[in-house]
């Protein structure tokens, strides 16, 4: 059993990464020191420290070229040796929007082949409606073993926000969709309010994806990235008019997920 | 007549282009030796017209109407298929 | 211009040198429009008495810019005569002075500094700031709205605020208008829109920060000259702002380099939009707020490690106006050296480098022995900077550059230009007879309503903006899977403190009386902020006029202001911030005069906040205010295409009191959801409502005989009468409730049903169905 | 050698093109009588090389590393101008 207080978590950023203050604010409310560190300021090895890396959301590099594109070439120039070894080791790795766009583009997600894939066998599509997106969908989890989903378990209905404008989830193929499925890496899917997937249909799902896929993990489960901000909906009274606006919102599921799973280490 | 036209939008020479700019860093770390980038986007456009100088003139107003911004935008157009065969 | 005024001083860099001592008035008038400096001859005329030596073409743009209408509000400081007397200057006789008479202590900072300040709770003070950027985003939607939000954030980092929020509010022309009908030069509306709403979107998203507030308007007017405002809020704390920039302290630039893009950018806000403006690519430029992200980390960092004493934003003028306002607001001097800047171009000349109006820089004053410090942030973001010169005692602002001095002025003179007089001719506005058949179809006047470009959905802008990043917005604009929209936003800035900010806008320009156009903008927007759950509201006014030479613009002008007056202290709301932009004129004729004001209020807890959307079926419904056939400029007629009337009138004393009693019975808890009555007027209002919730409302227009002073259901549905609330109240507080309105004009009209409907008793009794389908379906044009 | 090479980014045939279908719409709205319309990015490229070849090899592998997505784009690579001369 791991002691939480002596673990750490790492929030990384580059120019244009904005949403790092509010995962530092989501994880330290349940007790996990986090650092938010450059990636061109973060020295070889250091990495090590921490239980937990998380990739956060914004525009990186102004979302040039391809959303994620940019920041995913440069974790593989930059920190590739170090970065295998953390994911080798089984500690965990999170990337929220934007982050999820980088770990896709670094090839570390889907993640059939070791912890990066040569080239990145999914993207990150433009929204089917050519528009950035900014509203609550209704996650379904689907029962994932990533710990991650530790507390949004099969059938769990959660409210968060998305923002996002490149968002829809594409895999190589229909095959590469299957094998998700059935290897279950699909943690969460947009659903209807009812809790049914969304079918596509805008918009609940918001942006397109494939198979109504919000998030998936590598098949060890210890890397995951989905689109939607868990840490936009933490706190109760993120979520007026979403939820319940006392006590806490259904994001913080995910947060508590990653703290017991430190916790059982 | 359907053609098929394209309508190349890129910064007028003169404008920073802080996209190219990404790229070309962005290339270099990744071990390129590059110079400049520049990004433009190109549309290729179904057009109705009569002959080939009409489907240019109409991608050309299309530019102006609302592809491009001509204060800051350098368009070019060519016509690259007419019904189907190769212009 | 005439042989021999101008001559070459130096070939490398290129400087030439204008001898003011022989020009004539024609000449100098020549000088200026030559040169694109858009004196006037009074102006120049001061300028040539100044001076007993030829001046560097770097010093008389350096008069250009800093004696420009956008920097130092020539028309707003000088005076204006009238028929019955002299104003010595709109800001101090009315603006500023509503301020002072207040005295309110909780304004930190007014009308000084890049942004109003005030007090939000112990320890931190919020900074507002709302700016235009019409001209340029009529050349170039994107860009031109995209560095209107950067500017504004630029002016948030100008007073050492983090940015917690931006706003916008945009006026176009009717997205169906015709092509043939757009004056040579004049874009398309449709194509304007969707650059603005990009550009806007794209800056603040990338950005990181939340857009939450904001309005969208049409009309046929504004197709030549489309209205731009961008907000941006921040908080900071108290012991955090400094301001006092000393001898020896050394003048940093920071961000992105400068190069030839926004030259003249000032001068052009100031003058007409001229016909062939796709000639003027200087004037456009090119946003990347990827800079400005890496500078809002740097300046947060410098501000919390107080290794700075001064800050400023590079706007309107360049190097020119920031350099000069920091050394003259500090008694001091300074002299730059041009040769540090990094520029985007080879082969500038002094002066373009000097005046560049190139986006995403900022200008610090450093004390030397913190300067390693500062420079390792600037490195760390990868920030390029420059220390540009060292400040003395001088009180002179001079530029050097390759060795040359290309600029030597008093900066006593410089930022004391010669006072403006302007004449206001009046112009009254009578009200016309009002000729209009009471409809029998009330269900699609509402529907038709909704639809109507003015009224319906904003969901199609408003969700391309993200407004919940940060993690910090309590009261979204737009709310639920509906959509519904909240009068104001609610941010919880401070992660150990509940205490919110309430942001809001209102915004009048078609109430043709210029006075009253004025008192209900205001009073909309402070309505909107109350209606969530603020209070101690303080307000921003932003000015967007036609040219101010023409004496009926003027006249108009002046009576906005006296009403922003009169307004702003009856009902004890201090002005903390503002700006004017004149000169909208186009091909297509002068823009309407629009006025936006901006409210900042505080929420002690804000899970006290009220949204719009109704909560639970039985609970009762309360009409607050009176409503007035005041229907000219409403929806309702301009959608019929129809003049005439009365316009709405403010009723400051009894509005105040509404408000009061509002905000006291939010406080206790027993107002469930809350909207006020803006364009379309109750009905609008009350269909919304039901858009955006589960359960639906039934009314009788019946009930509120006595503050309903009509005997028509449209008027009653319709008029836009200012001052009032629909209020949904927890069902067994009545009593509580009515109690706070005794004496005001407050009626239970209806209550929430549990049917998904808006069901609605005419005055006469007759009974109209509108299911929220059909609404939302009008309302969302689906 | 310092070459200008182009490398065009489109999207696989098949591919919804939101973009472009966005931009149909919008062409047709202001009473253009256009079809699909496709939207891709243009890299127009600085770079060192000994040759044509080689230059057209390198803005290859900068599009398989960098400037398109295999799962989504197609990419097309072309030499515009050796050393200042039109190729
Ligand atoms: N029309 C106006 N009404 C109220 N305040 C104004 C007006 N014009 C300027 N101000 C105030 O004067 C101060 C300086 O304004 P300005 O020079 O425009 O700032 P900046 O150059 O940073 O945009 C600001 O606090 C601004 O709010
Ligand atoms: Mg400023």
């Amino acid at each position: 059993m791991m002691d939480l207080r002596k673990a750490k978590a790492c929030i990384l950023r580059v120019g244009g990464t904005n949403c790092d203050a509010e995962v530092k604010a989501a994880l330290e409310d349940l007790g996990l020191r986090s650092d938010i560190l450059h990636m061109d300021w973060l020295e070889k090895g250091k990495l090590s420290e921490y239980q937990l890396l998380v990739f956060p959301g914004g525009f990186s590099y102004g979302d040039y070229v391809r959303a994620g594109a940019v920041w995913g070439k440069k974790v593989l120039t930059k920190m590739r040796r170090d970065l295998e070894r953390f994911v080798e080791e089984g500690r965990l790795v999170m990337g929220i929007c934007n982050g999820f766009q980088v770990l896709v583009e670094a090839g570390m997600l889907p993640g059939d082949e070791g912890a990066f894939s040569p080239t990145p066998k999914a993207v990150l599509a433009n929204n089917s409606s050519a528009r950035y997106e900014c509203r609550w969908v209704f996650l379904r989890g689907e029962g994932s073993h990533t710990p991650f989903a530790r507390r949004a378990g099969k059938g769990e209905i959660l409210r968060v926000p998305i923002g996002h404008g490149e968002g829809r989830f594409l895999a190589e193929s229909d095959k590469a969709v299957q094998d998700l499925i059935r290897s279950n890496r699909v943690v969460f899917r947009y659903a209807k309010p009812s809790g049914e997937p969304a079918e596509g249909t805008y918009p609940f799902n918001p942006n397109g994806s494939v198979y109504d896929i919000a998030a998936i993990c590598n098949r060890a489960g210890n890397v995951m990235g989905m689109m939607p901000h868990p840490e936009r909906a933490f706190f109760g009274w993120q979520t007026i008019g979403y939820g319940n606006s006392q006590g806490y919102g259904d994001g913080r599921k995910i947060f508590e997920g990653i703290v017991d799973h430190i916790r059982s280490l | 007549m359907r053609f098929l036209v394209k309508a190349e939008v890129s910064l007028k020479r003169g404008h920073f282009d802080p996209e190219g700019d990404v790229a070309s860093k962005s290339l270099r770390d990744l071990g390129f030796s590059v110079g400049t980038v520049r990004v433009s986007k190109a549309y290729t456009i179904e057009v109705d017209a009569r002959d080939p100088t009409e489907a240019k003139a109409l991608a050309e107003e299309m530019c102006r109407k609302l592809l491009a911004n001509p204060t800051k935008d350098d368009f070019m157009v060519e016509v690259l298929v007419i019904e189907g065969r190769t212009a | 211009m005439r042989e021999g005024l101008l001559r070459r001083v130096s070939e490398d860099p290129p400087v030439a040198a204008v001898d003011l001592r022989e020009a004539e008035d024609p000449d100098l008038l020549e000088i200026s429009s030559g040169m694109g400096l858009a004196l006037s001859l009074d102006e120049m005329r001061a300028i040539k008495e100044e001076f007993g030596r030829p001046l560097t073409d770097v010093e008389l743009q350096t008069f250009g810019q800093t004696w420009s209408e956008h920097c130092i509000h020539k028309t707003f400081r000088g005076a204006v005569e009238t028929d019955s007397g002299t104003v010595e200057s709109l800001l101090k006789t009315y603006i500023a002075k509503a301020t002072k008479d207040l005295a309110k202590p909780w304004c930190f900072s007014v009308f000084e500094d890049n942004a109003g300040l005030i007090d939000f709770d112990k320890g931190h003070v919020i900074a507002a700031k709302v700016e235009t950027h019409n001209h340029p985003s009529a050349i170039e939607p994107f860009g031109g709205a995209a560095t209107g939000v950067g500017g504004v954030i630029r002016d948030i980092l100008g007073v050492w605020g983090e940015p917690i929020a931006v706003s916008d509010v945009l006026c176009f022309g009717p997205l169906d208008i015709k092509y043939s009908e757009l004056a040579p030069g004049i874009k398309h509306p449709r194509y304007i829109y969707k650059g603005v709403v990009a550009g806007v979107g794209s800056y603040g998203n990338n950005m990181g920060i939340p857009n939450v507030n904001g309005a969208v308007l049409f009309d046929r007017n504004y197709t030549g000259n489309v209205v731009v405002y961008c907000g941006c809020f921040g908080i900071l704390p108290k012991d955090k702002y400094v301001r006092q920039t000393k001898e020896g302290d050394l003048a940093v630039l920071v961000g992105g380099r400068t190069g030839r893009d926004g030259i003249h950018g000032v001068t052009f806000a100031s003058t007409d939009l001229p016909e062939d403006s796709e000639g003027l690519r200087s004037a456009v430029q090119i946003p990347n707020p990827l800079v400005e992200e890496r500078l809002r980390r740097a300046v947060i960092r410098i501000r919390d490690g107080c290794m700075a004493s001064g800050i400023t934003d590079l706007g309107g003028g360049g190097i020119s106006c920031a350099t000069g306002e920091m050394a003259s607001r500090s008694g001091l001097g300074l002299t730059v050296e041009l040769d540090g800047v990094k520029l985007k171009e080879t082969g500038m000349a002094p002066w373009e480098i000097w005046v560049s109006e190139s986006q995403e820089r900022m200008l610090l004053s450093i004390p030397p022995k913190n300067l390693d410090r500062v420079a390792c942030i600037f490195d760390g973001e990868d920030l390029e900077w420059c220390v540009l010169g060292k400040f003395n005692n001088t009180k002179r602002l001079r530029a050097t550059y390759k060795g040359v001095t290309v600029c030597d002025l008093g900066l006593d003179f410089l930022y004391n230009p010669p006072k403006l007089k302007r004449r206001a001719k009046k112009v009254e506005t009578i009200s016309r007879p009002l000729s209009l058949e009471e409809p029998d179809d009330l269900p699609s006047e509402i529907l038709g309503l909704l639809a109507d470009p003015n009224v319906r959905s904003r969901e199609g802008v408003v969700r391309t903006y993200d407004h919940e990043v940060r993690g910090c917005t309590v009261v979204k604009p737009v709310q639920g899977q509906s959509g519904s929209h909240n009068d104001a936003a609610v941010i919880k800035p401070l992660k150990d403190s509940w205490m919110g900010a309430v942001i809001s806008c209102g915004i009048n320009p078609f109430y043709p009386d210029p006075y009253w156009m004025a008192a209900c903008s205001l009073e909309e927007a402070l309505r909107n902020n109350i209606a969530v759950g603020g209070r101690r509201v303080a307000i921003l006014d932003n000015f967007v006029w036609g040219n101010p030479e023409k004496e009926d613009r003027m006249w108009s002008l002046l009576r906005a202001c006296e009403a922003c007056y009169d307004f702003a202290k009856a009902f004890g709301t201090p002005f903390i911030s503002g700006k004017d932009s004149l000169y909208n004129e186009s091909p297509m004729g002068p823009v309407r005069p629009t006025l936006l004001i901006t409210g900042v209020g505080i929420i002690p807890d804000v899970r006290k906040a009220v949204t719009s959307d109704l909560k639970a079926a039985g609970d009762p419904v309360y009409l607050l205010g009176t409503t007035k056939e005041e229907v000219c400029g409403s929806a309702y007629l301009r959608s019929k295409g129809i003049e005439g009337g009365e316009w709405p009138r403010v009723d400051p004393a009894v509005s105040r009191r509404i408000m009061e009693a509002l905000t006291a019975a939010i406080d206790s808890g027993i107002v469930a959801a809350c909207h006020d009555l803006s364009d379309g007027g109750l009905g609008v209002a009350a269909a919304e409502m039901v858009i955006g919730s589960d359960p639906g409302l039934g009314m009788s227009l019946d009930l509120g005989r006595g503050i309903i002073l009509t005997g028509r259901d449209d008027y009653a549905l319709f008029s836009e009468s200012a001052g009032r609330f629909l209020v949904e109240v927890k069902a067994g507080h009545e009593g509580d409730f009515e109690a706070a309105f005794t004496g005001l004009p407050a009626r239970r009209i209806g209550e929430v049903q549990k049917e998904g409907a808006l069901r609605i008793t005419g005055l006469r009794g007759k009974e109209h169905i509108l299911e929220r389908a059909e609404l939302a379906r009008a309302w969302r044009g689906g």
